[in-house]
């Protein structure tokens, strides 16, 4: 019985992944043209763009901290989406005097994050621009990592952090520091004690999945509307199972 | 070449992608590959790993040539980098030595930077009205005010059975219907984040 | 300006003067005046001789003053008062003086001129220049020097302004100088290509003439350019605003004595053509009876070579000054300001300190006392201990028990007291304890617990447990142990294969633990544990106990009630702990558990206190704005 | 001499722990020269530990201690598995360190794109297996008949309790919705009277869980806090 159980959810998980994957590449299809949808306002996107802007004038710098996020396990995809804000931020904050620095937790973080830089300035064509050590290991240990961030934060003229990734609640001391070197924090991470703690601490949290949303909301490109609509479907979806699934079982009708 | 590699990228990205995926649903196919590539992905982010700390040294080298203060700190971390590196390799990572440098120079900093952040959240939690003057804001700081009560027998008062009880029943109750509403979005969003990757679309490794 | 054009070679020279500076044709003979010296009119805002610095100029400034006040209109001198009395007193806003009012009213004019408007930006650039550099009395005392000489050209401009502005709308003519005027030298000025000149918008010769205005100009429209003609001020007018000035006209309309007049040809003196009928018949010599000849006077009949004019632009040293600073100001503009450093006393750093004290005190004064005033909290009261306890006290004897030390070490101050409970009921049950962990400190903090809690014990370390070290690869590597722990961690952090002897020698999945332990401050990893190592240990019935932070506890507790239960024994934070460690019997002497309970209450009295002021501020805001 | 070290080992080290302890502390009051000299200690150990324990467990066991039994033993337990698992992974791991150079990083890029095409799929499969599916299968057993207690009072309980947590799931996922239909230009963008309504609730039900979560955080940290102000005090009554 056990093992029936576990192929028909083998089944049901890939045919779910097989839905999300064609509904994306049907809104990608639909939507090609001019999106159909607006988004909702999320003010901490808001105010991100204004603040890489303010940024590049100043000549300062915009700190990207990707968290310390293993990407080979659940706490990945945060990551991920921290690498794609700052691509957003590399290409934005371009021409700026002070190229943006990241600070991670983890070894392959690091190095992607200096592969992300390094390709959005080949992009632009200011390779040249590109230097290994803006893009920086701070710790090993989550609070390693956030004692190293917080002199980034303090020393090096930035005015914009952004929070991306897997971050417990020590992120609490990034924000801190972020607030006594009067820059703005944005922040979102997977972790839902340390979104409580953003809650409080930081200026923009961005709470649950907003943060998988920065490439919609930051323009990175049709597939995330898409996969943005993609979530927005399989979340009735979900709700639908559960509220159905919920009164068969109620009555019986379901073991 | 310039524009063969990236594509190769992205190629080689999204195989070996999908031969894991496919290991995950189908183990009895595809689990054998499965379990090799995520044998070479755990090794290779040992290699990562070095290649951090190496990160992490050059960070701190390129920082002693500069002026101010900053490079007496690089010095005072690489030193501290190494000698930890040499003792924990010499003498194992649960030898005397080991023990004594992690019990102390971590242990005391890693609480006591915890005890600074039982500061900076009760700072930020009576700030947090006039921050955020909002009705939710409200809410969220009566719950908080409603579990600190309801955890522990107040100095002088004693314990406060009701909110005792109420505090059992906001954490068994609302707090997991929200908990769980967040965790569900947040795996839709990695799902999606996932799906880019493995279509070609977002590609952190560059290229 | 009221100089006597000389008639000859129609140079203008000061009123006082006998004779002509440049050729000595007697001048009060003919009683010529000229209303405007050409170059005067050719760009009203040419800073006129009283800013040249020359000594001769500089001489005649009191003369030059008192003819001025009879030409300045009332508006004019209001204003010129205003603007010292300005520049003296500092005023914050030259936008709301009277100048000002006079500048918007005058830009306010549909058809004004560059001109006319010059001056008055040129007193925003002096007053806000005044305002930049923030001198109190040296300021005074400059704005003062301006009025006697170098400053004199704006006031210049300034009256020119109507005198323009009556030109150009053919008013009745207001000041002295128009009184002054003759006829035909207003007709002369109807056709003159000059006064054309001044009413084309912004025309190259205003552009260059107009230095200091322009400066002021551009401080007022925010560029940073300095215009080039300061930096080459010594040079020559460029030719090429002649030329302009020339191809706007053509040259047979330009009467012959104001070609002699303009800058670059100003060198060849040619016998005035003007109108002679207002001119004096002379009395002496042999021309005696003819009009508008020159008379046979002894000066005037001796040769000279006709002196160069001066074409250079001229600029006082003050002026070159004025506008360094002006150039050194607007540099300071494209460099970023630096944030103003916080001060070390503020609001903020007043209640964090507050915050501390209120905070910090009690719980030291508890610690120090040792104090036992707070009743200890009861097991039944918190859920998941007495199952925790239930579990740990059925273990059989010497079973083995997996225990994942997966705790950050700034948790260990919280978490420390229970599971270090934890290790000494499995040392009583003489349980053998396989120790892993998938966070980096875990080994680290499982020895020096080991340690701790071996001492008076008898016996090696080794015949009760053992650290199988760190599972790399998160989630994969705990899916990996619970379906092979001796594939994943084939040796102990000793280096020996502990697979191969008893008791794991009888272990081939995770199931076969007696019972597996987690101790963790993360959600997450607690949900992985739960998630991929959980239904294994269902099959056989394995308790899965979680010692855990207070911080994970809410998102843990739910898999502890779920039906049919996914965790079997839940010790969650201090409090837990000290519930835990209760049971079993050790009880702890020192204040901590007070110093828990008053830090809870004060954080709360913190909390509530803050948000209550936060409340008041925001109401009483409210209230002075419904007042507004 | 080690053993006179090893004596004095403890005493030292409860020194520098009541010293560095005081150091960070003193953040609190403000960002400070004792404190950012007490960091990069704590960092370089902290990161020096991990590191090795992370090269300890996988290069040496995995990778040289197997090498080394052949070297002495001349065989090799698993010889097949450590070719198909360990050598192509050293090769890629070799090949990743073409890292350290930008000059040569870009040729290191496609390790990196396996290594990314992986964890893709990890956290794919974790999000559906290990939380979507639990989570639902959770939300949709609140309400089981089965397991419904047999008291009334306790069934009124229970039925309002899974009600509760079944239309705060539903509502908090609401709240997350992105999508606004397209309104014509120049109108605002707004959500529908139902849709707003139900996303206020889900906002509740995420504030009251934020807040749970905020306390939890905060005890834990005090708890924190109380241990240092026992370890300075216990330090000063054992020195002084």
């Amino acid at each position: 019985m056990g093992q029936v159980l576990s192929l028909i959810k083998d089944y049901f998980g890939f045919l779910f992944v097989l839905i999300c994957l064609g509904l994306i590449l049907f809104y990608i299809y639909s939507d090609r043209n001019r999106p159909k949808i607006n988004l909702r306002d999320i003010q901490a996107f808001k105010h991100f763009r204004r603040e890489v802007d303010l940024t590049v004038e100043a000549g300062k710098r915009l700190h990207v901290s990707l968290g310390r996020g293993n990407i080979n396990d659940l706490q990945g995809g945060a990551a991920f989406i921290g690498l794609s804000i700052l691509d957003c931020c590399a290409r934005a904050a371009s021409n700026s005097d002070r190229p943006p620095v990241t600070t991670s937790g983890d070894g392959v973080l690091t190095i992607l994050s200096q592969d992300t830089l390094q390709s959005a300035y080949h992009t632009l064509a200011t390779e040249q621009r590109y230097d290994p050590t803006n893009a920086r290991l701070t710790g090993l240990t989550p609070m390693a990592y956030a004692a190293g961030t917080m002199p980034t934060i303090h020393d090096e003229h930035v005015s914009a952090n952004i929070f991306a990734g897997h971050l417990g609640s020590e992120i609490a001391l990034m924000t801190e520091a972020s607030e006594r070197s009067r820059s703005l924090s944005v922040a979102g991470t997977d972790s839902i004690p340390a979104q409580a703690v953003l809650y409080a601490t930081s200026d923009e949290p961005l709470l649950g999945e907003e943060l998988y949303a920065a490439g919609a909301y930051l323009g990175a490109g049709p597939a995330h509307l898409a996969s943005l609509r993609m979530q927005d479907i399989l979340r009735w979806v979900l709700i639908l199972i559960m509220v159905i699934g919920a009164i068969l079982k109620l009555l019986g009708i379901l073991p | 070449m310039k524009k063969i590699l990236p594509i190769a990228n992205a190629i080689i990205a999204v195989i070996s992608g999908l031969f894991v995926l496919l290991g995950y649903f189908f183990p009895k196919v595809f689990g054998g590959i499965q379990s090799v590539l995520i044998g070479w992905a755990i090794i290779l982010a040992a290699f990562a790993l070095l290649l951090g700390i190496f990160n992490l040294a050059m960070v701190h080298w390129k920082k002693i040539g500069a002026e101010g203060p900053s490079n007496i700190n690089s010095i005072v971390l690489l030193i501290s980098l190494i000698i930890t590196m040499i003792v924990v390799s010499f003498s194992g990572p649960t030898g005397s030595w080991s023990l004594w440098i992690f019990n102390t120079f971590q242990l005391p900093v890693e609480i006591s930077l915890i005890a600074v952040l039982a500061v900076i959240l009760v700072y930020a939690g009576a700030r947090l009205l006039s921050r955020r003057p909002k009705w939710y804001t409200g809410l969220f700081l009566v719950t908080v005010l409603i579990v600190l009560i309801g955890s522990v027998p107040l100095f002088f008062i004693g314990e406060i059975a009701p909110l005792n009880a109420l505090r059992g029943w906001l954490a068994q109750v609302p707090a997991v219907a929200g908990a769980r509403g967040l965790l569900l979005g947040v795996a839709l969003g990695t799902v999606a984040t996932g799906l880019r990757i493995l279509m070609g679309v977002d590609r952190p490794y560059g290229g | 300006m009221t100089d006597v054009i000389c008639p000859l070679c129609g140079k203008p020279n000061p009123p006082d003067r006998e004779e002509c500076l440049y050729c000595q044709a007697p001048l009060k003979a003919s009683g010529f005046v000229a209303p405007s010296e050409p170059g005067d009119e050719e760009n009203q805002l040419l800073p006129p001789s009283g800013e040249t610095g020359e000594a001769e100029e500089q001489t005649s400034q009191p003369a030059e003053a008192s003819s001025l006040e009879q030409a300045i209109p009332d508006w004019l001198k209001a204003t010129e008062a205003n603007f010292l009395g300005q520049s003296e007193s500092e005023q914050e806003k030259p936008g709301t003086d009277l100048v000002s009012e006079q500048i918007d009213s005058l830009l306010n004019q549909p058809s004004t001129p560059d001109s006319t408007n010059e001056p008055a930006i040129d007193d925003d650039w002096l007053a806000s220049l005044l305002e930049e550099t923030g001198i109190g009395e040296s300021s005074a005392t400059t704005s003062q020097e301006e009025s006697s000489e170098g400053q004199e050209d704006t006031f210049e401009a300034d009256k020119t302004e109507p005198f323009s502005e009556e030109l150009a709308q053919e008013e009745p003519p207001a000041s002295a100088d128009q009184a002054e005027k003759p006829e035909w030298l207003t007709n002369l000025e109807a056709t003159s290509p000059i006064k054309l000149d001044r009413v084309l918008p912004a025309s190259e010769p205003d552009g260059q003439s107009t230095g200091v205005v322009d400066t002021g100009e551009e401080t007022g429209s925010g560029e940073m350019e300095i215009p080039e003609w300061i930096a080459k001020s010594g040079s020559e007018v460029s030719p090429p605003s002649d030329k302009e000035a020339e191809s706007q006209i053509a040259p047979a309309e330009l009467p012959s004595w104001l070609e002699a007049l303009r800058p670059d040809e100003g060198v060849s003196p040619t016998g005035p053509l003007e109108d002679l009928s207002a001119a004096d018949i002379v009395t002496a010599g042999p021309l005696v009876g003819l009009r508008g000849v020159i008379s046979a006077h002894p000066s005037a009949i001796r040769a000279h070579k006709p002196p160069t004019y001066s074409i250079k632009l001229r600029v006082t040293e003050e002026q070159r000054a004025r506008v360094e600073m002006m150039e050194a100001l607007l540099a300071d503009e494209q460099k970023p300001k630096p944030l103003p450093a916080q001060p070390v006393i503020s609001s903020r750093n007043i209640f964090r300190l507050v915050i501390v004290v209120v905070l910090i005190l009690p719980i030291a004064w508890m610690i120090i006392t040792g104090s036992q005033r707070t009743p200890a909290p009861q097991p039944g009261n918190i859920p998941g201990v007495v199952d925790f306890t239930q579990q740990v006290q059925t273990l059989p004897i010497g079973a083995p028990v997996l225990l994942a030390f997966d705790y950050e070490a700034g948790f260990s101050g919280e978490m420390n007291l229970a599971i270090s409970t934890v290790i000494n009921q499995l040392i009583i049950k003489n349980a053998y304890m396989a120790i892993v962990t998938t966070t980096p400190a875990g080994p680290a903090l499982a020895e020096s617990i080991m340690r701790r809690a071996d001492t008076g014990l008898e016996g090696k370390p080794e015949t009760y447990y053992t650290d199988l070290g760190y599972i790399p690869g998160g989630t994969i590597g705990l899916l990996g142990l619970a379906n092979s722990p001796k594939t994943v961690l084939p040796y102990s952090l000793d280096g020996n294969n502990v697979w191969a002897v008893a008791p794991l020698n009888a272990i081939s999945s995770i199931k076969d633990f007696s019972a597996v332990i987690v101790m963790t401050n993360d959600p997450d990893i607690a949900r992985s544990w739960i998630e991929q190592v959980s239904p294994q240990l269902q099959v056989d019935g394995t308790p899965l106990l979680i010692v855990t932070s207070s911080q994970a506890e809410p998102l843990i507790r739910p898999y502890y009630e779920a039906t049919p239960s996914q965790v079997q024994g839940l010790v969650a934070g201090f409090v837990g702990g000290l519930a835990f460690s209760r049971t079993v019997g050790n009880i702890q002497q020192n204040g901590t558990w007070d110093a828990f309970s008053i830090g809870i209450t004060v954080s709360v009295l913190i909390i509530l206190i803050g948000s209550i002021i936060a409340v008041v501020l925001k109401m009483l805001a409210l209230g002075k704005l419904k007042e507004n | 001499m080690l053993e006179r070290i090893g004596q004095l080992a403890d005493p030292i080290g409860a020194i520098i722990g009541f010293v560095l302890t005081v150091m960070v502390l003193s953040y609190i009051i403000g960002d400070n020269v004792l404190f950012r000299l007490a960091i990069p200690i704590f960092i370089g150990a902290a990161s020096g530990y991990a590191a090795v324990l992370i090269l300890y467990n996988v290069l040496w066991y995995q990778v040289l201690v197997p090498v080394f039994q052949v070297i002495t033993t001349g065989k090799m337990d698993n010889m097949l598995i450590y070719a198909t698992h360990v050598v192509p992974a050293v090769i890629l791991g070799i090949w990743m360190m073409t890292k350290m150079s930008p000059r040569l990083a870009r040729w290191g890029t496609p390790v990196l794109a396996f290594l990314t095409g992986v964890g893709a799929a990890t956290v794919i499969a974790g999000a559906v297996r290990g939380t979507i599916f639990p989570q639902v299968g959770a939300s949709v057993n609140l309400l089981n008949i089965r397991t419904a207690p047999s008291e009334l009072n306790e069934l009124v309980g229970w039925f309002i309790n899974g009600l509760v947590v079944l239309v705060g799931t539903a509502t908090t996922l609401i709240y997350f919705h992105f999508g606004i239909k397209r309104q014509e230009e120049g109108v605002p963008v707004t959500r529908s009277v139902v849709l707003g309504y139900l996303s206020t609730a889900g906002q509740g039900f995420i504030v009251v869980t934020l807040g749970v979560l905020f306390a939890g955080v905060y005890i834990a940290a005090l708890s924190a806090l109380i241990d240092r102000v026992s370890f300075l005090w216990d330090t000063i009554i054992r020195f002084f």
